[in-house]
């Protein structure tokens, strides 16, 4: 299929902005009055709180108000309008805090400087409680209870099983077991959080913030300060970064709300990056048990698993963290039987939830590694074992997900081609390999949304120039130009034709907002159906004009109206436009879309698909880990902008690599011991490895022109690509991430041992 | 002899203590989870230690007490 | 956030001098300020008065001369050692070194003198200069005085400077002939300072034995420190495997690491040891082919 | 606190203000000039959002007291356009995707700027070093080396004449 402008070289169209620094982001927000706002932190990890006395703080000069919990409707929030139960978070909490961190009041005042000085004179009485810190402690009996009455601090449970497991196990000829365990991450989003809350007496709130979901955070809001949901505007045109950590109420939020409206002045309140290691939220930790049963074949027959994560203090986006864990945990491969039980623990820690990959890194981590152990148990080629076992187009997980596009074997193939050419390695060299699926967007509805989950406006001016308004989230993931590419290749316009409108809730229709890969799929469907309905009614007008025989079909392409069947017979796009607005009585023509998915299984619409291969070099006597070459086979059904989805990649390999060997979150007694950017290491350009992409082009009937998710499945394969190129090339395994130079370094020793024996 | 589950009687192919050990964990229904508070062991603390510790401890417990209770 | 402090900006060395004799413990003294503006940031450094000594006339400068040697001003910067043509031809180590310390913003501003007197001991030129007999020309208001970097730290964080003297110039013999140095960091990422840092020079006899062997440890220890043991170890010695080994066994021994969450001590030995051995072997290597 | 006077050239516009000396470099450019391009991303001069250049050189503006560059010449990321032109290393950007959130992007062009300027032909591993001060969570860099890399190549060049 030809295509004018998607899959062509198109630049962000906020590309300018951001360029030459006229972007504004909410860090930038400066409105006059404007006060700012800092937040007292618990320095212990559990503790009651008796009293808070800040009559100190309140007389210090410039300071215009403190907030406590007492100052707020103690409303418990949290996404799951759904399950009120897992609504467990007041962000500022009227009984006790539960992590080191966790807000406890807050203070407005003329200067950042004199808020953070009259945070030293709030006397908080503590009565400090034990505390528990690792999940398998927190869920022993008589372990200290983290939310009263939450018997072993088990938060939630998920089970998910197809097939007769026994049966598959009792028909395998090999069995293996073995144990992993996945470390936390920090989104460390370059933009930390922060908000710009400016409520007025007319009773009305605005806020900008650096946010994933404008309605989202427009419904809690509502929610917590009791306030009619369309009373609240909330702002988000430039956002520094998300990666599932921004699509939650944060404290800045929060707290500069209630004081903005406890004062009516505008209130801004930026967390330091300190702020934001330590008391935001982060990639959930997990235990993970794998026992699997395979046929001497390779054939994959029984897998059982049993998953622990850390849940932190609170739920988070934890609970579909810990579902999604233990679904793509089988992806993406057919077993006769499968079965998971996970458990989310509540500890005295940072809470944990949802991050690019939404618990698919860490299912895919402990997967991949345990099938190139088994391909070498069994002797069978790492390519053959993950082929012979690989879904394939129209494959039904059962209970679960039904696949219509696959690219999984092709993409294979790539791989092993590559592998090939690079011919025999240098010492110290190896090359690990890791497939990899994700979804097209959550068909979950954990919010009770009553509005299709995307929604999108379509208008078209006198001069031909489009509006089109979306609620979908531009984050730097390129949404807007993704919207923008489809809006103006269904409407047979051209890119610059289109203005795209998004971020914020009194413009743009609602729409669930940047998350679990869902934009592209569902925003993108809605724009296209309002691209369609806009065209429709030109095209009536042009067919009038035109007067063709009625068994014609008339389209745009290019801004050239015209038959189908006799290009060269038409009308330019701006004069039917003219045309028609005048045949509207003066109306603007308007079209509308939404899409909202349809008995689609558990799970998504659609999943892309894809193999990574990651080349290394180890140094044994450091056991010092350098990437040499990132090479991914990616199937996400037709590419809509390539350029956008060649920068996903490369970004989802540089957070992923470093989930693989560089990032932490460490803690001693609850305290994260390294909340800045010195002692968490992030991947710098000097460690990032040469990369490469084939695009495996199918097409997905669900998505708009055939497309899917593109940028966030990425993230999950490379961390275990890493651990099998350690495999490859010295034949050591670390199950622990991140995979460090001293692990490394003792698994080579272990390994001597044994080979000694 | 081959094992029944103590709980819905199933038997395992191999009819192993083991494997009906495992079905008993793996279909951790309430009746199922019942019976293992009911041997004075935990649901959850066997799972803890089949999830944390290499090895089979748990399963041979539990499949210790399946025979047990099959002779009697 | 910074506490208030008053700003005082000398223009000369002079007037620097006498400042920091006014002022003594209410002042402090800062010239880029890489590292002292986050202390400050943090709380951790607070004072009464800052003197400014970044821009102070005749700190500024890089000369060698065949007898003196190498002498730089206490406010040349990183990048300035960096580029040095000068430099990169005596005393490729430095340009090598400097080349890897941090980032270039970094070592636009940072500046030699600076750093020595921060006294981190995971700095990175520290041990190089150590290597290459290096020595800090420091002054007060009534006189200056030459301290080997071998006697300048004294403690975590802790100078031999008095409280009125600041370090003027970094000096640096001539290298003896038929002698080379060489640095390397183990670390994460490239800009990262050394988890553990070795640096070696091997002067050589004409039968290629080891003349001198001088080896300095970065974050290994309180401060930068000297292995000695391993040194005279080396004395005497020809190149080869069980000398380097037991080299690096002795350097691995006397060093005194931390266990934190970047390393175990353990780890820390390790590289010590692994590195030492690399680095002798490299020195010992270049001095042989050096004319 | 006594005020300091400081004179200051931003973007080939000089200011004088009255600023209390402990205020950084940062601080002086956004909050009291309003160019809000340059960001901040940490507080412990690691991320490199806040580069600008003084007198030609990369530095971090978190990092440098705003006294310490009295007299001298700043340029932000508001200072790269000429005559409403994008300089060639902004349109490199926006041809290879150099950019995603965009929070990073100013420090980067400094960084990169300043690099290009005084390393006109690099290998693409000097690019990396030359970018390795600046943190970007969205890109992985690559884009960044590669549009580097083609304007090392001089396939902008039209554009700086």
């Amino acid at each position: 299929m030809k295509y004018n402008v998607i899959n062509t070289h198109v630049h962000n169209i906020d590309g300018i902005e951001k360029v030459t620094g006229r972007a504004t982001y909410t860090f930038d927000v400066k409105i006059p009055g404007m006060l700012y706002g800092k937040i007292l932190r618990s320095p212990h990890p559990h503790a009651r709180i008796v009293n808070i006395d800040s009559s100190k703080a309140i007389e210090l000069m410039g300071v215009k108000a403190v907030v406590t919990g007492k100052d707020t409707l103690g409303v418990k929030q949290g996404i799951w309008r759904r399950y009120s139960e897992l609504c467990d978070e007041q962000i500022l909490p009227l009984e006790k805090v539960r992590y080191i961190g966790e807000p406890v009041a807050a203070v407005a005042a003329v200067t950042e400087e004199i808020a953070e000085q009259a945070l030293d004179l709030i006397e908080v009485d503590y009565e400090v409680l034990p505390a528990v810190y690792e999940p398998m402690e927190a869920i022993k009996k008589g372990a200290p209870e983290v939310h009263e009455g939450v018997e072993r601090n088990i938060n939630v449970t998920r089970h998910i099983e197809w097939g007769d497991v026994e049966e598959a196990f009792e028909n395998s000829d090999y069995i293996r077991e073995d144990w992993f365990k996945c470390s936390g991450q920090a989104h460390m989003c370059m933009e930390t959080r922060c908000a710009v809350a400016s409520y007025t007496p007319d009773g009305k709130l605005t806020v900008w913030t650096s946010t994933q979901s404008p309605y989202y955070i427009q419904g809690l809001l509502s929610g917590v300060l009791g306030l009619r949901e369309s009373d609240i505007r909330v702002i988000a045109h430039y956002v520094g970064g998300g990666f599932g950590g921004k699509f939650e109420l944060d404290a800045a939020q929060f707290c500069s709300s209630v004081l903005s409206m406890k004062l009516s002045k505008p209130v801004k309140i930026v967390f330091s990056r300190e702020e934001d290691f330590i008391a935001t939220k982060r990639r959930t930790p997990m235990f993970y048990y794998v026992r699997t049963g395979v046929k001497k074949d390779g054939t994959f027959m029984a897998r059982e698993t049993r998953v622990f994560t850390d849940g932190g203090a609170y739920t988070g986006m934890g609970a579909t963290a810990l579902y999604l864990t233990g679904f793509f945990h089988s992806f993406p491969y057919k077993w006769a039987g499968y079965r998971y039980d996970g458990f989310r623990v509540y500890t005295n820690t940072l809470p944990s939830t949802s991050m690019r990959g939404f618990g698919a890194p860490q299912g895919m981590f402990c997967s991949e590694t345990q099938i190139d152990l088994i391909a070498r148990d069994l002797g069978i080629d790492r390519v053959e074992i993950r082929r012979k076992n690989a879904h394939t187009p129209n494959y039904e997980v059962p209970g679960q997900a039904t696949i219509a596009s696959c690219g999984l074997t092709e993409c294979l193939d790539k791989i092993e081609e590559w592998i090939k050419s690079r011919g025999k390695l240098p010492p110290n060299r190896g090359i690990g390999i890791s497939s990899y699926g994700f979804m097209s967007g959550g068909i979950f509805n954990w919010f009770d949304s009553p509005y299709s989950f995307s929604s999108a406006v379509v208008t078209i001016n006198y001069d031909g120039k489009v509006d089109l308004h979306v609620g979908c989230q531009e984050i730097g993931q390129g949404s807007n130009t993704t919207m923008a590419i489809i809006c103006a290749e269904e409407l047979g316009v051209r890119i610059e034709d289109i203005r795209v409108h998004s971020g914020d809730t009194a413009e743009c229709p609602p729409d669930l907002g940047a998350w679990g890969s869902r934009q592209t799929l569902m925003a993108g469907n809605a724009t296209k159906m309002a691209a369609a309905d806009a065209k429709r009614q030109l095209l009536e007008f042009a067919t009038a004009k035109i007067k063709p025989n009625i068994v014609y079909d008339l389209d745009i392409k290019d801004r050239w109206v015209h038959l189908v069947a006799r290009p060269e017979r038409g009308l330019d796009y701006f004069e039917v436009v003219k045309d028609a607005l005048r045949g509207k009585g003066g109306q603007r023509i308007v079209g509308r879309g939404f899409y909202t998915p349809h008995r689609k299984g558990m799970i998504s619409p659609a999943y892309s698909y894809g193999v990574q291969a990651l080349e290394i070099e180890v140094d044994p006597e450091t056991g010092k880990i350098k990437l040499v070459n990132c090479v991914t086979a990616h199937d996400c059904g037709q590419p809509i902008n390539p350029l956008g989805l060649h920068g996903q990649l490369e970004g989802a390999i540089s957070m992923a690599a470093g989930y693989g060997f560089l990032e932490d979150m460490p803690m001693e007694d609850g305290k994260i011991m390294n909340p800045n950017l010195v002692d968490y290491k992030i991947i710098r350009a000097t460690e990032m490895p040469e990369t490469e992409v084939f695009e495996i082009d199918t097409y997905e009937p669900e998505g708009p022109f055939g497309a899917k998710e593109a940028g966030e499945g990425l993230t999950n394969p490379t961390a275990a690509a890493l651990g099998n190129a350690l495999f490859d090339a010295l034949g050591i395994s670390v199950k622990q991430l991140p995979i460090t130079p001293e692990k490394v370094l003792n698994a080579l020793r272990e390994k001597k041992l044994e080979d000694n024996k | 002899m081959s094992i029944k589950c103590p709980v819905c009687g199933k038997v395992a192919k191999t009819g192993s203590a083991i494997d009906c050990a495992r079905h008993m964990f793996g279909t951790g229904d309430k009746p199922h989870r019942a019976w293992f508070e009911s041997q004075g062991l935990s649901y959850i603390d066997l799972l803890l230690s089949q999830t944390t510790e290499p090895g089979n401890k748990a399963y041979i417990t539990v499949a210790e007490l399946i025979e047990k209770a099959n002779k009697d | 956030m910074i506490k208030d402090f008053h700003y005082l900006r000398p223009n000369t060395v002079g007037e620097a001098l006498d400042l920091i004799s006014q002022y003594k413990d209410d002042c402090k003294i800062i010239c880029g300020g890489q590292s002292l503006l986050i202390l400050m940031r943090q709380g951790l450094v607070a004072t009464d008065y800052l003197v400014d000594i970044k821009r102070v006339q005749g700190l500024n400068y890089i000369n060698f001369d065949t007898n003196e040697g190498l002498k730089m001003g206490a406010a040349t910067t990183h990048r300035a050692i960096e580029k040095s043509a000068l430099i990169k031809d005596k005393f490729k180590v430095l340009a090598d070194m400097e080349n890897n310390l941090a980032s270039i913003q970094v070592r636009n501003w940072g500046t030699i003198g600076g750093n020595l007197a921060h006294a981190d001991a995971a700095g990175d030129p520290a041990p190089v200069l150590m290597t290459l007999g290096a020595s800090v020309k420091v002054g007060s208001a009534d006189d200056t005085r030459i301290i080997s970097l071998d006697q300048f730290y004294v403690g975590l964080f802790e100078t031999a400077l008095k409280e009125d003297e600041i370090v003027l110039e970094v000096q640096v013999p001539v290298p003896a002939s038929r002698s080379a140095a060489v640095y390397e960091k183990f670390n994460l990422l490239q800009s990262d300072q050394g988890i553990i840092a070795v640096a070696a020079s091997m002067t050589l006899n004409g039968d290629s034995t080891c003349k001198e062997a001088r080896i300095a440890l970065g974050n290994a220890a309180p401060t930068t420190m000297r292995a000695r043991k391993a040194e005279q170890t080396l004395v005497g010695g020809k190149l080869d495997d069980d000398l380097l080994e037991a080299a690096g066994v002795a350097a691995s021994e006397e060093a005194d690491p931390i266990s934190d969450i970047h390393a175990s001590e353990d780890y820390r030995r390790h590289l010590v040891k692994v590195l030492t051995m690399r680095m002798v072997k490299k020195a010992w290597e270049q001095a042989a082919i050096s004319a | 606190m006594e005020k300091h006077l400081l004179r200051i050239t931003v973007n080939e516009q000089e200011y004088e203000l009255y600023i209390n000396p402990k205020s950084l470099l940062v601080e002086v450019i956004r909050d009291h000039l309003g160019f809000t391009g340059t960001k901040r991303g940490c507080e412990s001069v690691s991320c490199g959002a806040c580069t600008v250049m003084i007198d030609g050189m990369a530095v971090k503006s978190c990092s440098v007291l705003a006294m310490q560059v009295d007299g001298m010449n700043v340029t932000t990321s508001e200072g790269l356009e000429e005559k409403g032109q994008l300089h060639p290393i902004q349109k490199a950007f926006l041809d290879h995707g150099a950019y995603q959130c965009g929070f990073c992007t100013s420090g980067m062009l400094m960084s990169s700027k300043a690099f290009l300027d005084e390393n006109p032909n690099p290998t693409t591993h000097e690019i990396r070093e030359g970018i390795e001060g600046n943190l970007c969570r969205c890109t992985g860099y690559n884009s960044i080396v590669r549009a580097l890399d083609a304007v090392a190549k001089g396939n902008y060049r039209e554009d700086k004449a």
